[in-house]
C-alpha cells in the first residue's frame, strides 16, 4: 500500500501474474455463489421463508470476495447487516446461512439474529451488525486485544472492520480510528462505498466524499480500489492487511462498489436514475469477471455453466436444508440469556406471575418466575 | 371525521402544523427523498423543499443536538429517529442537553422540539432494532414522552407537541402505522398528559398505551361478551403520568392488569403497579399484575419472538387469574 | 478482616484481580497518570504499566465499545466511566452490543466486562453531573447491575463481576468512597443477584441500595431508640433483583418503605413496590411508600439540591406515616 | 483567513496599526478582570464559597480577550464549563458570575447552574456545557437555524463554538463539524488547545495532535494561532467569523493556550513537570500583555496599576454583591421544572405520596403530590 491514491488501483496485473487458474475460479464460483445465494434469499423473503430486514450484496460480489481472499483464517471479521456473501466467502457454509435467515435452530446464530446477525466464533467472523456504526468500537477492541497476545510479524492476526459509506459519518467513526490510530492497532477499515446510505448519496451524506481520505484527522493511511475488481480488492486489502501485521498500522480501505438493487429487499429503489441503474448492470461484476477469465483462457463457456449450475446447486440445497431444519425450541428461550448464570434471572414468559408466592413458608427459590 | 391510518394522521398532522408555522423544520434521516423508512413523511419534501424536510446523514447525535439549537434559537425542530433503538445514539442530546436546558439555565431559554421515533418488537427485527425503552425517557424530569395509541390521538397529541415549548418525544410503533381509526377534522389539540378511559367497564381495569392498547381492546371485547366488564384506560401520556385517571378506574374496578410492550422488571408497570397499590390501596382486592415481554434480547426466530412477546391470550389468562383470585362471578 | 474505606476496597480488589489474572486490563480516562478522578486507581499505573492500565482519551463510546471487543477475544476489560451521567454517550454499546451479543448470535462469544462508574447528586455537580440512571440498565435483560453499599461488599462483589461472563455495570457513588467499614482479608466472592438484610427488624422493611442505605442504617438505629424495629434489604444487586428476600422480609413486617436516590416515577422504587404489592399483598398492611429524588434537573444551588434529594428525616417521616396508617403501637 | 497553517500567526502586526489605545486598554482591562476574577473564584471555593466543580480560565485570558474581541454582539457563543472569563469579556457583569457561583438567586443562570453553566439570554451567551463535546451539536443547530433567518453576508449573524483540545476526540465533534459543512453553516469551532485534557497530553489524546488540521474530513479549512497573543486572537477569530457571515463556510480556529493551574480547582496537577509549569509562568499572558503596552507607550505602570486595582473592585464587589444576594427559594424548586406546564407535572419534594388518596371522591386534582 503505497500510501493515499485518488484514482483506483487495478488489479489485472495481479490477475495476470502470480496467480493460479484454480484461484481464479474459484474467485469466480464464490462470486456465483453469492449471486445465486442472494437472488434465492430474495425470493424466500416475498414466499415470507424470511423475515425481518434482508440486505443484500448483489453488486458488491467482487469486493466481498477479494476481501474475504486476502483475509486468513487467524484474522478477525467484523461486518455489517449487509453479511451474507462476507458469511459465504467465510466458509460458514450456505446451508447454515440459509438456515439463520430462516430462523431455524441449526443457523449459525442458531436462529436467534436472523440476516443482519451471522456469527461463527471457529471461523472468526464476529458479526453482522444491524446497529450503523456499531461494529467499529468492538472491532477497535479486538485489535486492542490482538496486541496483548504478541508482537508485530508477518504472521501476526489482524482485523477487518467494515462498513459502508453513510457509516463514516457517525461518531463511532471517528472515535475508533483515533483509538486505533493512537494505540497502533492491528486492523483494516473498509469503507464499502456503494455510493449510498438507503437513499442518500454520499456526497449529500459526506462533506469529504473521498472516504480514503477521511483518515487524515488521525495521520492514518488510506486508499481506495475499483470494487468491482476481485483482485484489485485482494490485492489492497492484502496490503492493509500486511501494513496492522507488520507495522500495527491502521488504515482505511475504500472499495468503489455497487448496489444493484434497493437498499433492502422491501425499497423498491425508487430514488435511483434509470442512468443510475443502467450504470450498476452495465459494470456488473459478477458478468464481468466471467468474460474477463473466458477471455484469457481460464474458463470456457462449459466450465463457466458448470460453475453456475453448481453454484445453483448448492443454494438449492442450502434452501432444503433450511426448510428442513427445525425452529428452535420455546423451550430453550432463556438458554442465551446469560452466559454466567446467577441467582434470581427472570425465567419468565408473557403473564407469568413475578414471583411465586408461598402458600406458607417462603423457602428457597433459586430462579425466578413460572413456567420455564 | 374521516377514517384514516395512523400513518396518515401523523403525516397530515405535520403537513399541517409546517403550513401554519414557518418554524416547524423537519429533520432526519431519509425521510426526504427517500420519504421515510415508515413513508411517515411522504410528499412533504416535494411540497415544502429541501430546508423545511431536511434529510440529514447517519449521525443521529449531530442532528438531534442539532435540533436542541434550532429550538433553542426559536424553531421547532421535529426530528425523526428511524426506530427508537437508534436514539441511543443521541440520548446524551436528549436526557443531558434537550431535557436540561429550560431548568439548567434558569428557565431563560426552552427547547420546542419533537422527536418522533417508532418503538415495538414483533417484526422480526431481532435484539437490537426491537426495543421498548420508552419507560428511560419517561423516567426522566424535563421530558415529556406521549405515546398514542390511535390515528385520533395521533393527530391531537402531535399537534400539541409541536405546540408544546418542551422537549417532546413522541412515541410510535411500527405496528400501528397502517392501522386505522376515525379522525375529527380541522385542528385539534390534545391535552398532554391526560390518559383516556379508552372503554368503560365495571369489574376490571387494564393500563396500556400506545400498541398494547388496542390488544387490550380487543380482549376486553371478547371478556364483554361473557358478561366480563373491562375498562381500559389508555395511557397516551407516560410523561406527565396520569395517575388520577388510572387510580380512579382501580378504585371502582378493584382489579387491575398492566398490559406492556416493554420488559416487565422496571418497565413502565411497575410505575403503574406501584402507583395503583399506593393510590388505591384499600380498594384492591388482588395484587396488580403485569402481563410484559419476556426479559431476554429479542430472538430473530419468529416463534421465539411470539413466545416472548405479550399477546391477547397472556392478557386474558391474567385477567382471569385475576378475576379468580378475587373470586369473582360477575 | 481490617478497617478500610470504599475507595480502598475498589483499589486493592482490582489489583488482587488484576495480579490473579493477567486477561484483567482497566481502561478509562485519567486513570493512570492522574491516578483516577476519585482515585480508585491510585498507584496501579506504576505497579501494572501502561499496558495493563490503559488511559483513554475522551471518546466513552469509543473505549467502552473496545472493552466489548477485547472481552469477545477473551479478556477481562474493567472500564472506568468518571460518572453515570457519561455512560449515555456510550449506551449503544453497553445495551445494544454488550447487553446483546452473547443471545444475539447463539450463545457463542460472552462479554466478560465490567463497567465501574459512580453515580450520585449531592455534591452540587448540578443537572448533568448528578444522576442516578441505574434504573436504565437495571431494565436491560443481557445485563447484570450491582450496588454495593459498602467497602465488604464492594470487594466482594467486585470480584464476582470481574470473574463473571457477563457485562456488568458496577455502581459506586460518590458519596460513598471515603465511607469505612471492616472488610475480610482473602479473597471473596459475592454473589450477584443476592440482597442481604443489612439490618433485621420486625415492625417495617426498608429496601434501599448503595449510599441510601447508610441512611437507611442511620434512621433504623434511631428508630430502634423508639421501640420501632425496621429491618433494613440492601438489595446490592439490581438486576438480577433478588425479590424473595425483599418479599420475604415484607411478609414478616408488613409495611414496607422504599429509599432511593432516583427520580420517583418509573424508578427502582416502582419495581420494588410493584413486587411487593404482589409477592406480600395479603401481608401488606399499608401502601408501599417510596422516598425519592423531587422530579427536576437537579439545581446548583444548595438549599434547593438539598430540597431535592431525600435524607434521613424525609424517611423518617414516611416510615412514620406509615407506622401511624397503620395504627402502630409497637 | 488564508487556509491552514502550521505556525502560529502572529497579531503584533494589527496591534501596531489600526488599534486605538483605548482599545488596547480594554483588552488588557478584561484580561486583568479575568484573572482577579478567577484568583477569587478559587480562594472562595477554598473557602466553601462555591461548590461542585470549577475551572479557571487562569492562563488563558488572552484566548478569551482576543475571541470575544471579534464576537459580535449579534452573534451566539456556546462554551464549555470553562466558562467566567468568556461571560466577563461577554458582559454578563463580575457581580451576577459571582452570585452564580455561589448559588444564588441573582445568578445568572438563577442559581441552577453554577459555574459550569453560565448563561445570558439577551448576551446570546447560550451557555457553558459540562458534557464534554455536549455542547457542539446544539451550537451547530443554532448556526443551521441562522439560515432561517436570512443570507450570507458582513452583518449576518454567526455561532461560535468553544471547546477543549481533549474533546476533539468525541463523536459529537465529528457528527457536528460534518454536518457544518455538508450544509455550509455560519459558525467557527474555536478549539482552546491548553495541551492538557485534565492530566492528559494533546499528543496521548489526539492522533493528529495538530487540531486545527481536523478538518480535513469535512474540507473544513482550519488555522492555528498563538493563544498568548490578543490582537492575533482576535485576528483569527474576525476571520474566521468573517468567512462564517459572508460565505457560510465553518472552520476551524485552534488557539494554543496554556492553563496556568490544574483542571479544577481542587486539581493539584501533581502530573506536571516542573519545567512545564516554568514555561506556563514564563509565557504568562497577563504582565506579558502589560510588558507589550508599556513598551509601546499604551500604558505606563501607574495606568496599568490603575486598571489593575479597578479590576480587584470589581471582583471585591462582585464577591459582596454575591454574598449579599437570597438564595434561590426552595418553594421555588419547580418553577422551571417545564416551560410548557401541563396536567400532572410532579410537584412533589422528597417523602410526598405520589397520589392524594381522596377521602371519599378523588375529584379533580390537576397537580399532583403534596407539598408544593
Ligand atoms: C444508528 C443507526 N441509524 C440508522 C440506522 C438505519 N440504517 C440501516 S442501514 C442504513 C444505511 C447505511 O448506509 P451505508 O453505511 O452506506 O451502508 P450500506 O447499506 O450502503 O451497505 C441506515 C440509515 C441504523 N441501523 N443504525
Ligand atoms: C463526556 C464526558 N466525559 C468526561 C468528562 C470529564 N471531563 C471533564 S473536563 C475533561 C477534560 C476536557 O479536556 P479539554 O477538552 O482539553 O478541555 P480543558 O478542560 O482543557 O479546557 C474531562 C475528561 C465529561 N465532563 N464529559
Ligand atoms: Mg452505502
Ligand atoms: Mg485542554
Amino acid at each position: 500500500m503505497s500510501g493515499s491514491t485518488g484514482s483506483p488501483t487495478t488489479g489485472r496485473a495481479a490477475a495476470a501474474g502470480g496467480v493460479t487458474p484454480e484461484t481464479l475460479k474459484d474467485y469466480y464460483a464464490q462470486m456465483v455463489l453469492i449471486r445465486s445465494f442472494e437472488l434465492r434469499a430474495s425470493e424466500m423473503y416475498q414466499r415470507a421463508k424470511i423475515g425481518g430486514y434482508c440486505h443484500l450484496n448483489l453488486g458488491e460480489e467482487a469486493t466481498v470476495v477479494g476481501l474475504m481472499a486476502a483475509l486468513r483464517p487467524s484474522d478477525y471479521l467484523f461486518t455489517t447487516y449487509r453479511d451474507h456473501g462476507y458469511a459465504l466467502s467465510r466458509g460458514l457454509g450456505a446451508g447454515r446461512i440459509m438456515a439463520e435467515l430462516f430462523g431455524k435452530a441449526t443457523g449459525v446464530s442458531g436462529g436467534r439474529g436472523g440476516s443482519m446477525h451471522l456469527f461463527d466464533q471457529k471461523a472468526r467472523m464476529l458479526g453482522g451488525y444491524g446497529i450503523v456504526g456499531g461494529q467499529i468500537p468492538p472491532a477497535t477492541g479486538a485489535a486492542l486485544a490482538l496486541t496483548y497476545r504478541g508482537g508485530p510479524g508477518p504472521e501476526a492476526e489482524a482485523v477487518m472492520c467494515l462498513m459502508g459509506d453513510g457509516t463514516t459519518n457517525i461518531g463511532a467513526f471517528h472515535e475508533s480510528l483515533n483509538l486505533a490510530a493512537l494505540w497502533h492497532l492491528p486492523i483494516v477499515y473498509v469503507i464499502i462505498n456503494n455510493q449510498l446510505g438507503m437513499g442518500t448519496p454520499v456526497e449529500k451524506a459526506a462533506a469529504e466524499p473521498e472516504l480514503y481520505k477521511r483518515g487524515c484527522s488521525y495521520r492514518m493511511p488510506g486508499v481506495r480500489v475499483h470494487g468491482g475488481d476481485v483482485m484489485a480488492v485482494r490485492e489492497a486489502a492484502a496490503a492493509a492487511l500486511d501494513l496492522a501485521r507488520t507495522q500495527r498500522q491502521p488504515s482505511i480501505l475504500e472499495a468503489m462498489s455497487y448496489r444493484l438493487r434497493g437498499h433492502s429487499v422491501v425499497d423498491p429503489a425508487k430514488y435511483r436514475s434509470q442512468e443510475d441503474t443502467q450504470q450498476a448492470r452495465d459494470e456488473d461484476p459478477v458478468p464481468a469477471f466471467r468474460a474477463q477469465l473466458i477471455e484469457s483462457g481460464v474458463l470456457d463457456d462449459d466450465s463457466a455453466t458448470a460453475i453456475e449450475a453448481d453454484a445453483e446447486r448448492q443454494v438449492a440445497a442450502a434452501v432444503a436444508f433450511a426448510d428442513e431444519s427445525p425452529d428452535p425450541e420455546v423451550a430453550d428461550l432463556f438458554v442465551h440469556a446469560y452466559a454466567t448464570p446467577v441467582a434470581g434471572t427472570p425465567h419468565r414468559l408473557p403473564g407469568d406471575p413475578v414471583i411465586s408466592v408461598p402458600a406458607d413458608d417462603p423457602g428457597d427459590v433459586p430462579d425466578e418466575g413460572g413456567r420455564s | 371525521m374521516s377514517e384514516m391510518t395512523y400513518r396518515e394522521a401523523l403525516r397530515s398532522t405535520l403537513r399541517r402544523e409546517m403550513q401554519r408555522d414557518d418554524s416547524v423544520v423537519l429533520l432526519g434521516e431519509e425521510i426526504g427523498v427517500f420519504e421515510g423508512s415508515y413513508k411517515i413523511t411522504s410528499g412533504l419534501l416535494a411540497e415544502f423543499g429541501e430546508t423545511r424536510v431536511r434529510d440529514t446523514p447517519i449521525a443521529e447525535e449531530g442532528f438531534i443536538g442539532a435540533g436542541i439549537g434550532m429550538a433553542m434559537l426559536g424553531m421547532r425542530p421535529v426530528v425523526e429517529v428511524m426506530t427508537i433503538n437508534f436514539t441511543l445514539l443521541a440520548i446524551d442530546q436528549i436526557v443531558n442537553h434537550a431535557a436540561k436546558i429550560y431548568a439548567m439555565f434558569g428557565g431563560q431559554v426552552a427547547v420546542p422540539m419533537v422527536i418522533r421515533t417508532p418503538g415495538g418488537g414483533g417484526q422480526q427485527l431481532a435484539a437490537t432494532h426491537s426495543q421498548n425503552l420508552e419507560v428511560w425517557y419517561a423516567h426522566v424530569p424535563g421530558l415529556k414522552v406521549v405515546a398514542p395509541s390511535n390515528p385520533a390521538d395521533a393527530k391531537a397529541l402531535l399537534t400539541a407537541s409541536i405546540r408544546d415549548d418542551d422537549p417532546v418525544l413522541f412515541l410510535e410503533n411500527l405496528a400501528l402505522y397502517n392501522t386505522k381509526g376515525e379522525v375529527p377534522d380541522g385542528e385539534q389539540v390534545g391535552e398532554i398528559g391526560k390518559a383516556a378511559v379508552a372503554k368503560p367497564g365495571t369489574d376490571v381495569t387494564v393500563v396500556s398505551y400506545s400498541r398494547a392498547t388496542l390488544i387490550a381492546l380487543e380482549v376486553a371485547r371478547q371478556f364483554e361478551k361473557q358478561g366480563v366488564s373491562v375498562e381500559v384506560v389508555d395511557l397516551r401520556s407516560l410523561r406527565p403520568l396520569d395517575r388520577e385517571t388510572v387510580c380512579a378506574s382501580v378504585r371502582k374496578t378493584s382489579r387491575a392488569v398492566v398490559l406492556e410492550d416493554d420488559w416487565l422488571t422496571y418497565g413502565v408497570g411497575a410505575e403503574l403497579a406501584a402507583t395503583i397499590q399506593e393510590g388505591a390501596f384499600d380498594y384492591l382486592d388482588a395484587p396488580v399484575r403485569r402481563v410484559a415481554a419476556a426479559e431476554i434480547p429479542l430472538p430473530y426466530a419468529k416463534p421465539l419472538e411470539n413466545a416472548a412477546l405479550p399477546t391477547a391470550d397472556d392478557l386474558t389468562k391474567v385477567i382471569n387469574e385475576v378475576l379468580d383470585a378475587t373470586r369473582f362471578t360477575g
